[in-house]
């Protein structure tokens, strides 16, 4: 049984609404969401905690300037928030700070999380050239016409999670079709529930499991199988991969967005990552040249093998990409391929150790012998 | 360990206490996140107050102390040694200066009490991030390397010779420079060479004094009170010797301004024109006269020559102007000595008397620009314009150009060796050109003489003497010297070997590492001036004492 | 500092100028004892007097303070401020030096330097120290800054001293360090060797020929000059006339009294051309005049600030000059290199006096038994020497006592004194 | 005027200059070769000595997704003992030079053979579109490249670094120039037997270098000052970065920027939770992360003087902001400042490394 509050409004407005009571009765001290910013179509996170600057807020705006979870690791590396706050994070942005939380980067403390069942974001190539509020206004009109909006980042069409896991509170978006109308919040936990203690509306409970409308669901797992074979050929073997990062310019920018790469000085950056002399000889002997700067190939591998296990799929790496290297997509297949192997799905909670961190007796038993 | 960070306040009488409410501030620190005990006092820089210091560290076990009081300017110093007797790491405090920032200039009670806490606040979270540092001592070599072996090199070694050894090097193959070839030495008109004769005497039969010329310095390496300086001899194929100093003196000396001025004197093409050097050597050679080897009837002595284009004054030419006109009416009585003068710089009583007896020997003095000579007959004539309109002339028989001074011929080469860095003409920069004008900015390494810009022989001794008296009182036999704390730091992980540190190091402390491509703080030296840490693009480089994170803490908290 | 350290280690350094600071913080480094004596109530002699110093322009009290903090807090070196030297026997080695110390009134140890006790004074005066361009209370310090920062009473002015009963200063201190008991005391001490360190006046323009100088007119020296533009002087930098107006026009004249005197004075062209900074930085629009009869900028770096300047004020050569003060202005009247008489009226004028030995520096002379000139300078500046030779064995010079020079090589003699002491004892 | 070495160019300048680098391999004028190669789905720098690899050189690709100094850094940042020709644009060549004053390169051993320069396409547009239509005349050059004055060494003296220079432009498709520009060029041409006179076509050629070089100028004029215009004061500096989403891609390309961690991921605010909460209560909102501002303003202060004005930055920025063209702005007004061309010569100091006497006198107070 779930809580579950009911409102006669559009959800873009209630959640403004909702976070603006939250404000005003001191039940949090500041709300961290997007925002829009003086310059137009501009918004970026913000910590806001003056009730009248929620006008500025746009919690589900369909734009990521960086992965939300992210930011939130930065922000309390040191130490937690000493008072509360309420932080607005899309599916995978709380995946990716609940991974953080894992790695020691990040801390929960006092943080309510609210978080959406997400419809996915426009990539950030296109929004930055949008000069009025037409996109935004399609994406809104195509989720009431129960639809999977248009012009999202690839890794949105297929993403696999988008319910939230864990958050305190969950605003249904994708699949609502009277969005603008009406909309309701589930409150998952104690803390969500007292939150909206004295907020207009109707409060009931609902045994119903929160879904997307089936015909998202299935046009996503569509999307994702046919992502999956087109990722065999083009990236399966050993050649393919090569070609794939061909066009790689080695500004791994992908590495500088994404939430999990949270190490301050990449070993791929590192002096040990230079080339070698000996390196250079080898390899002029063996093939008669060598690309230079060397190494791009061994830095998305490597990366990989960092991080893949942790791949939370926002598509924050590809959004970045200036060789439009399906990024994300190379890192959903092989993070989905690791992720199966330890039946681990990143962010779902924080108790859920890292596979690497721990062992089991009867692990990957099919490599040993 | 658990942080403890004790905050007192002083109330330095009414001064701080009459202008902030300090309970209120002692309550709201006490608050704070670490902060174990908060106290105020009357009067913390008594005795009392740091004997009460003391014990508090001590009693709650502090890891940190803070004090709200005056400037650290008057006390800090005061409280770090409070630190030190009460077992704490010194640099584990941190001062607030709430006496001459707040209370002298807030005079409303309300505002400076939220200013001190502020203050207060901002101290207590930088000192969070403060760091023990150690005083490091070394031990040390007394003994001292002088570069170049004319008056100022022999003046030095003598005053040092009696306490400790000296090595004289000289790539010429003999001491003495310059002033061996002056009969007298201006302003005094003493006998230069006697002098000169009387200091070599010393050098000799002084056994601490070890006199190498014809050698060249080749390398030098260390630091203050250890250097290992390389020295080779001159075309020889002996192997490189190897000493080790404590201190090294550069006295290398002047050369004349070498200067295509002078042909344009006609130096060279007209007989008779002669740098006033060539007539010193000719007046001691006994050789003074006319190419010819008659005697001259009337001498122009020109003044000021490369003053232009050296951009300064050499100081000293015009007694030595006025010295040569005295050489010249004593050998040769009845002559016409004519100087053509842009000022007088003569400074001083010595020099006064110097001018008036050229003057009274018949020296005409002529304030004269664009001084040109040609040859005219067998005489020369000088061209010259007289308070800046009429042009006027006058033939002479012979004609002295006093050259200006330049910086010795080695400075460059020196200055690379030592890291010295050369400045204004070319001479070697003083640490400090008014309060410290016989050290260079290398800790250990003085400039005596001609080396760091032109003068005088008394002048010269003086530096010598200073130099001395540094290295006397400095760097005694036995005693161990103590280092920066606050020093540096390279993170080797960051370092991209640029060298941008190295090029804005003051104090020689930064080196690089061929194998490991990084560059290096040596402690030693450091003197914790934070260059490096400004010039780093990549904060590779960092003050270990004032960390981007220490300052950055502090402001956040000021203007929070 | 022990009573028990061997003569040998004692040092007595005399004139807490310049020369006097750098000789004790050496001999202090060398691990000597020194005491330290200064005549008047501060020290850092008149370096400290100068708002900035040429040729870099440095401000020269943040170039002074940190050596003089130094020597506050170096434990081997006692400054006696207030002191005279009455008395020196013995011989280098071992001296027996007497030494007055008037009282001071406050307790130097109490005494935080607050200056609370300034305010209820009922006594003013002009400040001499500011060349009585502002004025002091009988309890005071000389100017803002002025370290030790500890007040003294003048008993001469303190109406206290006089008779009355006042005791205001005393009750506005709050660390009871004003002590009306206090004595002048006599202090003998036991050294090795003396340095003479004490320094230099200007020549009293006031007497001499063709020059009309007041202490009420638009004529000025540049002592005053440099008072008048220091920020913790009387005027806190703003330079304004006696009348209280902005000068519009200012001439500088060099070599004033050169002629009486008979010698350059070294320093005097330098600041000069400082003087035209200081009045174009408060003043732009002003209109400067330098008389200027040779220069005298020697050095490596000089020449270069000469040019910088040169051009912001109008350069005359001149002979036979002579100054007169009107009302509102003064009058030059001189003759040109080519004998052209001429006159020149400005707002302003400014003197550069020629430097002279310090007062008393003859009687001093004879108290020590050192040598000294014609003109009153210690030591000799003939012969190949350093300067630093006083006479007498044991006894070393430095600074302008021994002949006019500037701040480095002031610094330099003071070393090199240091050398010569410890080259001979070591 | 220069002297040049007419090259037989029928198959394209690719293969003259590929036929050109072989015979240097072969007469061992050269240990090896760093040049431009079309390999799988882009141009790579690639380092070799094996002959036939030349066949895929390109000798001015349309594109540039690595600047070629980098290529220059990864190879001689610790030292380099092989006697290299490196075939490059003038402006990474420039950006080559401008690291080894930092210490990045050693160019010791390096040979450097310019190419006349006609632009590079931004390389999203690139690949979106021009990898499969070449000649696709719509497609606009870098912004930097349609004012960039230094795409060839016709006419200019401000690029001294050069050895040998190959000029294309105003000499139709059947033929190219290589025009030595040092000794070590001349004798390169030497050793080859390959003559160099004041040939009529290097006037060709510096006739339409200079045409080009004069429209590229006025372009440039007016481009900065429209630029100037948009970041002119806070408001507009803050308007241009404020979509900065702090990838900081425009670093990592930059041939200048070699710090390994740039200050401003170095985290060293060390900001609490707690700051950013007082910060949000003082201010109402705060942004996430400090101002993107401050990081651009920081780089520019940082590599502004030696800026080659390549584009890199702008042409990876995902948020399209011009910076490119701002830091080009600033760098052309800090290096007025100090005379500096970078990567004019290896010999000319960097100016903040440098202490001159009489420098920046309008700010110091006598």
């Amino acid at each position: 049984m779930t809580t579950i509050l009911k409102m006669n409004q559009g959800v873009r407005a209630a959640i403004k609404d909702f976070l603006r009571h939250l404000l005003e009765t001191g039940a949090v001290h500041a709300v961290f969401t997007l925002r829009k910013q003086d310059s137009p179509n501009v918004v970026s996170y913000s910590l806001i905690a003056d009730p009248e600057k929620l006008d500025e807020a746009t919690p589900f705006y369909p734009v990521m300037p960086g992965n939300a979870g992210g930011l939130l690791s930065r922000i309390t590396l040191n130490e937690s928030f000493k008072d509360p706050v309420a932080a607005v994070l899309r599916p995978c942005e709380l995946r990716a700070f609940v991974e953080l939380v894992k790695r020691q980067q990040g801390n929960p403390a006092n943080i309510v999380t609210i978080s959406s069942i997400c419809a996915g974001v426009s990539p950030l190539k296109a929004s930055a050239q949008w000069e009025s509020d037409q996109q935004v206004d399609e994406y809104w009109s195509a989720i009431s016409n129960g639809e999977l909006p248009p012009n999202i980042r690839d890794s949105c069409r297929i993403c696999e999670h988008p319910v939230p896991m864990g958050a305190d509170i969950v605003v249904p978006v994708a699949g609502e079709e009277e969005i603008d109308s009406k909309c309701s919040f589930l409150l998952n936990s104690e803390k969500g529930a007292k939150l909206a203690e004295g907020m207009p509306g109707e409060i009931g409970e609902t045994e119903q499991e929160v879904k997307e409308v089936e015909q998202i669901r299935s046009f996503r797992e569509k999307q994702r199988s046919e992502l999956a074979t087109e990722l065999e050929k083009t990236v399966a073997g050993l050649e393919r991969v090569i070609e794939t990062f061909a066009s790689c310019t080695s500004c791994h920018g992908c590495r500088a967005v994404c939430p999990i790469c949270y190490c301050q000085l990449c070993e791929f950056d590192s002096s040990r990552s230079e080339l070698k002399a000996q390196v250079v000889e080898t390899e002029l002997r063996k093939r008669g040249g060598i690309r230079i700067p060397p190494g791009t190939l061994a830095f998305h591998i490597g990366r990989l093998a960092h991080m893949a296990i942790s791949c939370v799929g926002c598509g924050m790496c590809s959004d970045v990409c200036p060789a439009e290297i399906p990024v994300s997509s190379v890192f959903w297949k092989v993070g989905k391929a690791v992720q199966e192997l330890f039946d681990y799905t990143p962010g779902r909670s924080v108790e859920e150790a890292i596979p690497i961190t721990v062992f089991e007796e009867d692990e990957l038993c099919e490599v040993e012998d | 360990m658990k942080k403890r960070i004790g905050v007192y306040v002083c109330e330095c009488g009414p001064n701080i206490a009459g202008a902030v409410d300090i309970d209120r501030v002692l309550e709201a620190v006490l608050s704070l996140d670490g902060v174990a005990v908060a106290e105020k006092y009357g009067l913390l820089c008594s005795g009392d107050g740091k004997k009460y210091l003391v014990e508090q560290v001590r009693e709650h076990g502090l890891t940190h102390l803070v004090v709200g009081a005056c400037s650290p300017k008057q006390h800090e110093l005061t409280f770090m040694t409070v630190c030190e007797e009460s077992g704490l790491n010194p640099f584990l405090f941190q001062m607030a200066n709430i006496r001459e920032q707040v209370a002298w200039i807030t005079p409303d009670t309300e505002k400076a009490t939220e200013r001190t806490i502020r203050h207060l606040k901002a101290a207590i979270r930088r000192v969070l991030y403060h760091t023990a540092l150690e005083q490091k001592e070394i031990e040390t070599n007394p003994d001292v390397l002088v570069i170049g072996g004319g008056m100022a090199g022999i003046s030095a070694a003598l005053s040092l010779g009696s306490s400790r050894k000296v090595y004289v090097v000289d790539k010429r193959d003999a001491l003495g420079g310059k002033a061996l070839k002056y009969e007298k030495s201006s302003p005094g008109m003493a006998n230069s060479a006697d002098v000169v004769e009387n200091y070599l005497r010393g050098i000799e039969t002084d056994e601490n004094i070890e006199v190498l010329t014809n050698t060249n310095v080749e390398e030098v390496r260390g630091f203050f009170g250890n250097f290992l300086v390389k020295l080779r001899e001159n075309d020889a194929e002996s192997d490189a010797r190897e000493l080790r100093v404590g201190a090294i003196i550069v006295a290398l000396g002047m050369d004349p301004l070498d200067s295509e001025v002078l042909s344009e004197y006609g130096y060279g093409k007209i007989q008779n024109v002669y740098t006033s050097l060539e007539l010193e050597q000719a007046n001691v050679d006994g050789k003074l006269g006319m190419s010819g080897g008659g005697k001259p009837k009337s001498v122009g002595i020109v003044h000021c020559v490369g003053r232009k284009e050296a951009g300064y004054c050499s100081e000293i030419c015009c007694t030595v102007g006025m010295k040569i006109a005295c050489y010249l009416q004593e050998k040769f009585p009845g002559i016409a000595v004519t100087e053509f003068y842009q000022d007088l710089s003569i400074p001083g009583r010595g020099a006064q008397v110097l001018y008036e007896e050229a003057r009274r020997a018949g020296t005409e003095f002529i304030r004269a620009t664009n001084v040109q000579l040609s040859e005219s007959d067998d005489k020369i004539k000088i061209s010259y314009e007289r308070d800046h309109d009429k042009t006027e002339e006058k033939p002479v028989d012979m004609v002295v150009l006093l050259v200006g001074i330049g910086p010795p011929a080695d400075a460059e080469k020196i200055s690379n060796l030592l890291s010295v860095p050369l400045g204004k003409g070319g001479f070697f920069t003083e640490e400090h050109a008014k309060i410290s004008p016989v050290s260079s900015s290398i800790e250990g390494i003085y400039l005596a003489g001609c080396a760091s810009g032109p003068k005088g022989i008394p002048e010269t001794i003086s530096q010598s003497e200073a130099v001395a008296g540094k290295i006397l009182a400095g760097l005694v036999p036995g005693r161990k010297i103590e280092t920066e704390a606050k020093t540096s730091r390279i993170a080797e992980n960051l370092c991209m070997g640029c060298q941008t540190c190295l090029d804005v190091c003051c104090y020689g402390a930064i080196s690089y590492n061929e194998t490991r491509g990084i560059c290096v703080v040596n402690e030693v030296l450091c003197k914790g001036c934070g260059n490096c840490a400004a010039a780093c693009p990549s904060g590779a480089a960092s003050h270990q004492h004032f960390t981007s994170r220490q300052v950055y803490q502090e402001i956040a908290e000021i203007v929070k | 500092m022990s009573q028990n350290a061997e003569v040998a280690d004692q040092i007595l350094v005399i004139g807490a100028g310049m020369a006097g600071i750098e000789a004790s913080l050496t001999l202090a480094a060398a691990g000597k004892n020194v005491y330290l004596v200064e005549r008047e109530p501060l020290f850092g002699g008149q370096a400290i007097k100068c708002e900035e110093v040429f040729a870099n322009m440095e401000c020269a009290t943040c170039m002074a303070a940190p050596m003089q903090q130094e020597v506050l807090q170096n434990e081997r070196i006692e400054l006696l401020t207030l002191s005279d030297i009455k008395e020196v026997q013995g011989v280098a080695g071992d001296f027996t030096a007497k030494i007055t110390k008037r009282a001071r009134y406050v307790d130097s140890e109490a005494c935080i330097g607050c200056n609370a006790c300034f305010d209820p004074c009922p006594v003013s005066l002009p400040n001499t120290f500011e060349e009585d361009l502002g004025e002091r209370k009988a309890i005071y310090i000389s100017c803002p800054g002025a370290l030790p920062n500890v007040p003294a009473i003048d008993t001469e002015n303190c109406v206290r001293f006089a008779g009355e009963e006042c005791n205001l200063c005393q009750e506005a201190c709050m660390f009871e360090a004003i002590d009306f008991d206090q004595k002048d005391e006599e202090i003998e001490v036991r050294v090795s060797a003396i340095i003479v360190a004490t320094g230099y006046d200007l020549q009293d323009v006031s007497q001499i020929a063709g020059v009309e100088y007041t202490e009420s007119g638009n004529v000025y020296t540049a002592r005053e000059m440099e008072r008048l533009y220091a920020s913790n002087g009387p005027t806190e930098g703003k330079i304004v006339l006696r009348s209280g107006k902005e000068p519009t026009s200012a001439a500088i004249v060099h070599c004033v009294g050169r002629e009486d005197i008979g010698y350059c004075s070294a320093v005097c062209c330098m600041y000069s051309f400082k003087f035209v900074h200081y009045l174009t930085d408060k003043l732009p629009e002003i209109k400067l005049y330098e008389f200027v009869s040779d220069l005298c900028i020697p050095g490596k770096s000089y020449q270069a600030f000469y040019e910088k300047l040169k051009d912001k004020a109008q350069i005359t050569r001149f002979q036979n000059l002579a100054i007169s003060q009107q009302d509102d202005t003064a009058t030059i009247s001189f003759q040109t290199p080519s004998g052209e008489d001429n006159t020149l009226e400005v707002d302003m004028v400014i003197l550069a006096p020629a430097i002279v030995p310090a007062k008393g520096a003859s009687e001093l002379a004879e108290v020590l038994g050192i040598r000294y000139g014609e003109a009153g300078f210690y030591g000799t500046e003939s012969g190949i020497q350093s300067g630093v030779d006083s006479g007498r064995q044991g006894v070393y010079l430095a600074g302008c006592a021994q002949g006019p020079k500037d701040i480095a090589r002031s610094i330099t003699q003071a070393s090199a004194a240091v050398g010569r002491l410890l080259a001979s004892t070591d | 005027m220069k002297k040049g070495h007419l090259l037989p160019a029928q198959e394209g300048v690719s293969q003259a200059v590929a036929g050109f680098l072989k015979r240097c391999l072969e007469e061992k004028i050269f240990d090896a070769v760093v040049a431009p190669l079309d390999s799988h789905a882009g141009y790579n720098y690639v380092l070799l000595d094996d002959g036939e690899l030349l066949d895929k050189v390109v000798a001015m690709p349309p594109v540039m997704p690595v600047q070629g100094a980098k290529a220059v850094q990864s190879l001689t940042h610790h030292g380099n003992s092989k006697k290299i020709a490196v075939v490059m644009r003038l402006c990474e060549i420039r950006a080559a030079v401008e690291l080894s004053k930092l210490r990045q390169t050693d160019l010791e051993n390096v040979f450097f053979i310019g190419v006349d320069c006609s632009g590079v396409i931004p390389l999203p547009d690139y690949l979106e579109r021009a990898r499969d239509k070449p000649k696709d005349t719509e497609l606009m050059l870098r912004p930097l490249c349609q004012v960039c004055e230094d795409f060839s060494l016709a006419g200019n003296d401000r690029v001294t670094v050069v050895d040998l220079h190959v000029g294309t432009m105003g000499l139709g498709d059947s033929s190219a120039l290589l025009i030595p520009s040092s000794a070590a060029g001349e004798d390169v041409l030497r050793q080859l037997g390959m003559d160099s006179k004041p040939v009529e076509e290097v006037n060709q050629w510096s006739t339409k270098v200079g045409v080009i070089r004069n429209e590229r100028r006025k372009a440039r004029k007016e481009a900065l000052a429209d630029i100037k215009k948009k970041v002119s004061g806070l408001e507009g500096l803050l308007e241009v970065f404020s979509q900065c989403i702090e990838c900081h891609n425009c670093q990592s390309v930059c041939p200048i920027c070699y710090c390994r961690l740039c200050f401003a991921d170095k985290g060293t605010s060390a900001d609490t939770a707690d700051d950013y909460l007082q910060r949000a209560n003082v201010a109402g909102a705060v942004r996430h992360l400090p101002e993107p501002l401050l990081f651009h303003l920081g780089r520019m202060a940082h590599m502004s003087l030696s800026c080659v004005s390549c584009g890199m930055c702008e042409d990876v920025c995902p948020v399209s902001i011009p910076v490119g063209r701002v830091v080009s702005l600033v760098s052309e007004e800090t290096r007025g400042i100090f005379d500096y061309m970078p990567g004019r010569s290896v010999e000319e100091e960097l100016p903040l490394a440098r202490f001159e006497l009489e420098e920046l006198t309008e700010v110091e107070d006598v």
